[in-house]
């Protein structure tokens, strides 16, 4: 295993009090149990967003903590979904009595451990479920998974709430955004996670797993590596089975990274995605590319395009000042 | 149940043993159709319960559960922990205000695998530790109305453990994280229905070999 | 080769296309010669920075042009050097009257190279030559390479250009923070250039290279992997020689991945050399973490110190707006 | 000199032939002590070259190395890419205002040789492809001077080349890139040398078999 790490039990708690050191101006780390907060609390009466997950997909959800964006978030160990504890504290922590909003990516669990945090809160809160992984059936038994698409819903919710929406707007905006997006993605490796030493899976030189999650594990089906326009086209048309965007539709087009795929690479994946959807007539109004929400040191990308609106797009202008994504301030 | 809490700390130790020495197996599993940490995931709350067990062992079943329960949800994480959090959780519920007897405890079984059902929306034949918990709860449960002798009762509840995670290798897995690959799941075990299963396992030998002879 | 790539000929070309369609509010691409100007122009009589240097190193230096930093750069072919009439035409589409400051990474290609463009350019300029790298004793023939440290001289100069310094003030200036940085890199795995199609040179699964450039190459020797501890104790020893920081020093902090490795393990060094440089009583004003100058996919990372006073933490806090790094606007 | 440009499309070709052929060679050379790219910069320039061969056949000396020079300036790019644009544009400059006769193009390439020599801060003994180009230099003037028949000159140039590349094996990096590895570089060839030798020879060679017996 090559990484930079001491033994794979202190990794996480050590990467995350080097994340809060470095980002000190906008976050403050609570230990036990784990959570990450703003520094500078919401007012009171904002509805304060929480989100988490597994950990080993950084900077989702940690670097979108800050004013714009999340209150709190529970980094669980790496690819596990955190503890109702974690959830119940931050909960307890960030609260300024307008409600929590839990924003959780559709994994079993990541679904049951926010859920009985939910039951154990004793204030008014909602979650909102994000399901934008295409590459999975609308009818799957458990509903698609939660992947990049997670941090538009993270960025357009967390405006909303800091101009002052409440508990049920935000809820239904956070439904709402995450309607208008889809999200798939490829895999070129599969990655190592620390406590086990070695990689996942195996893939052969030519061959790519289409249709990955975000967590190592592989994807709907193991296929021929193929060239970038061709992979870009198989993904975009997956997207547009989904949303089926008309001529004219402005949209979001993120690209992103899964970690070991450098920046040359994406924004060539953006140019023929870009190239893809103007043919169609889209307007791409916003861009994003970069690795956001990735699997450790995996090989891959994923395309996410939401459907934009004059609210959205106001939504994703707003100022935010996080660890990851930062503008307007 | 003429067993008290303080038979806990050697029922944790012989859990811990069984996941240590079966870890490389249940790990490929679990790589093979999900993400590979359900063995790190279990041996987190083991080494947690394993740090609690004198404190266990000196409080009544109900405490016991309850503290098992809530270790093991803050500490192990993933589907399995609030799984295995809610199972105790509720087995503590289930006993509270009663003696505690062997028809009672085949009861609070019986109710902790409802719900996690409940919790996991699941049911069985879908791939998952549910798979070896509900016969494992109908034989309890069977033996315990039958009044069984002890070790029979143990050899059989290992047997229908066994039996149940071997019935995964041909499920096709509609919950959990290996859902996702679809028909890829055939002919791989369930890595939950295996932890299950050798926990199940390993506490009913402990038992056993505690036990009076019959 | 497990890349998202049509053919290497057209990667750098169609990568540039992207990235600028997808920073059209920042910067634009020229085509012929290659390179990406500030899509605002600078005010007239605003010393204009336009650096440049082989491609594959994303985001240095494409994702530095902008408000408050670079105005211009020339990427040149992966891992090599631009071509003077590259940086000959950006000078002349920037240059705003009061004189162009080249800034180099010192690599033999890039140096005569930007030599020749600026005997060739036939207005006010002058040179900074970056040389943060320690892993090479000061006196080597050719001096010291140019790496990571290189945007912190970016970031500085292009502050005081932006507030109206003077090409000799920046020339100084740059000459002045180049002086007070340092920085060393370990690769825990070689890279693959695109054209090539394999890595450039191969390590064991117990082995690293200690003390690499930013192009791929092998570094100062090959020596067993470590833990991450024992890699910062070696990496911060090497940059303590070179600074010598006494206690009370104010510092930035950089830890830079080489495009390979994640965020959590980043955190994790940064968390380590945190801790090396608080103990010995230096005080940690600013930081950053993050693969900002990168060899491709290579896993590895650097440390780079930059010993700061109240000026340069002015620089570093000033506004800025570009692809890669973005605050204060 | 009695060789006009209009040969020069067939030297471009014979010089892409070598380094197609030895391509691999040369990029292993480069990946061991440098960072791979010298081949694929190399015939960059070589293949605008080949664009312009028409062009470049239709000047004078004095034009067509300019503009070779200048070509193999705006695309080849990296340590090679200024050093041999500096080569050519200064041997343009060397011959301007003269008519071209051997000695006179002996001293032009002297010339071109000493700019690059200039443009690099590079001398012989430093593992560079100056370690071909200056002997290559001398050798030139010495038949030159000699009047040695062509083929024979020819010859001795192509040893002289080959002898330089080799000495590079044992010799430490100053300069360039592969100085930053030391010790490293010892028992390596050089990249740029072993290029610059295989032009030289394949262009000896197209010169030789196009020139009448002597
Ligand atoms: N909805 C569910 N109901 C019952 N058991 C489940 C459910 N989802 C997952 N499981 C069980 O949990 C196991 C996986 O646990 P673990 O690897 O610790 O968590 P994760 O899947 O989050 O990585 C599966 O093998 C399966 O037996
Ligand atoms: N300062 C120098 N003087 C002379 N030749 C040099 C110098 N630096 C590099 N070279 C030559 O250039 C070759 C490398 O060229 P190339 O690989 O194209 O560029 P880069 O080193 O920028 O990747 C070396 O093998 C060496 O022969
Ligand atoms: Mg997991
Ligand atoms: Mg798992
Ligand atoms: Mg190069
Ligand atoms: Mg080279």
């Amino acid at each position: 295993m090559k990484k930079f790490i001491n033994v794979p039990d202190s990794l996480l708690e050590d990467s995350l009090k080097g994340f809060a050191k470095a980002h000190a101006d906008i976050v403050e780390l609570n230990l036990q149990p784990h959570f990450i907060k703003r520094l500078q609390p919401a007012k009171p009466g904002k509805v304060v967003l929480i989100s988490g997950g597994g950990s080993g997909h950084e900077p989702l959800h940690s670097g979108f903590v800050g004013l714009g964006m999340l209150d709190a978030v529970c980094p669980g160990q790496i690819f596990t979904s955190p503890t109702p504890d974690q959830m119940l504290a931050a909960a307890q922590a960030v609260d300024q009595g307008a409600g929590v909003l839990f924003i959780v990516k559709n994994y079993a669990g990541d679904v049951m451990n926010f859920e009985i945090a939910a039951e154990m809160f004793e204030a008014p809160n909602a979650t909102v479920l994000v399901n934008d992984d295409v590459s999975l059936p609308k009818t799957h038994s458990i509903g698609r998974r939660g992947v990049a698409g997670t941090l538009i819903v993270e960025k357009m919710v967390g405006a909303a709430a800091e101009a002052g929406a409440d508990l049920a707007a935000c809820k239904a905006l956070g439904d709402r955004v995450n309607e208008a997006t889809a999200s798939i993605g490829v895999a070129l490796t599969s990655c190592t996670v620390p406590a086990l030493g070695k990689p996942t899976f195996e893939l052969g030189e030519n061959e790519m797993e289409m249709g990955v999650g975000i967590h190592g594990e592989r994807g709907r089906e193991t296929v021929p590596l193929q060239s970038a326009s061709e992979i870009v086209e198989q993904l975009a048309h997956a997207i547009d089975e989904e949303l089926n965007p008309q001529p004219g539709q402005s949209v979001l087009l993120h690209v992103n990274g899964f970690g070991g795929t450098p920046l040359i690479e994406l924004h060539l994946l953006y140019q023929l995605a870009a190239q893809h959807w103007e043919k169609r007539g889209l307007k791409i109004a916003r861009s994003l590319v970069g690795n956001f929400t990735t699997s450790l040191d995996m090989a891959g990308a994923s395309l996410t395009l939401t459907m934009l609106d004059e609210e959205l797009i106001r939504l994703w202008d707003a100022p935010v000042n996080t660890a990851a994504l930062r503008w307007g301030c | 149940m003429n067993v008290s809490p303080e038979i806990l700390p050697r029922l944790i130790q012989a859990v811990a043993d069984t996941i240590e020495k079966n870890a490389e197996e249940v790990t490929q599993l679990d790589q093979a159709i999900g993400d590979g940490d359900h063995v790190v995931n279990l041996q987190r709350g083991i080494h947690a319960l394993q740090a609690q067990s004198a404190e266990i062992a000196q409080t009544d079943w109900v405490g016991a559960l309850q503290k098992i329960g809530m270790t093991l949800m803050s500490t192990v994480g993933g589907a399995s922990g609030s799984l295995y959090g809610t199972l105790f959780v509720a087995m503590s519920k289930s006993l509270r205000d009663k003696p505690v007897d062997r028809q009672r405890f085949a009861d609070a079984f019986a109710q902790g695998v409802e719900s996690v059902k409940l919790r996991g929306r699941a049911d069985a034949g879908e791939k998952t530790m549910l798979d070896v918990l509900i016969p494992a709860a109908q034989s309890l449960q069977k033996s315990a109305a039958a009044s069984e002798g002890l070790k029979e009762s143990l050899a059989e509840i290992v047997r229908t453990a066994e039996a149940g995670v071997e019935a995964t290798r041909n499920m096709l897995a509609t919950k959990g994280r290996a859902s996702f690959l679809g028909e890829r799941t055939l002919g791989h075990l369930d890595a939950g229905a295996k932890t299950a299963q050798l926990m199940i396992s390993a506490i009913a030998e402990a038992l056993a070999s505690s036990a009076a002879p019959t």
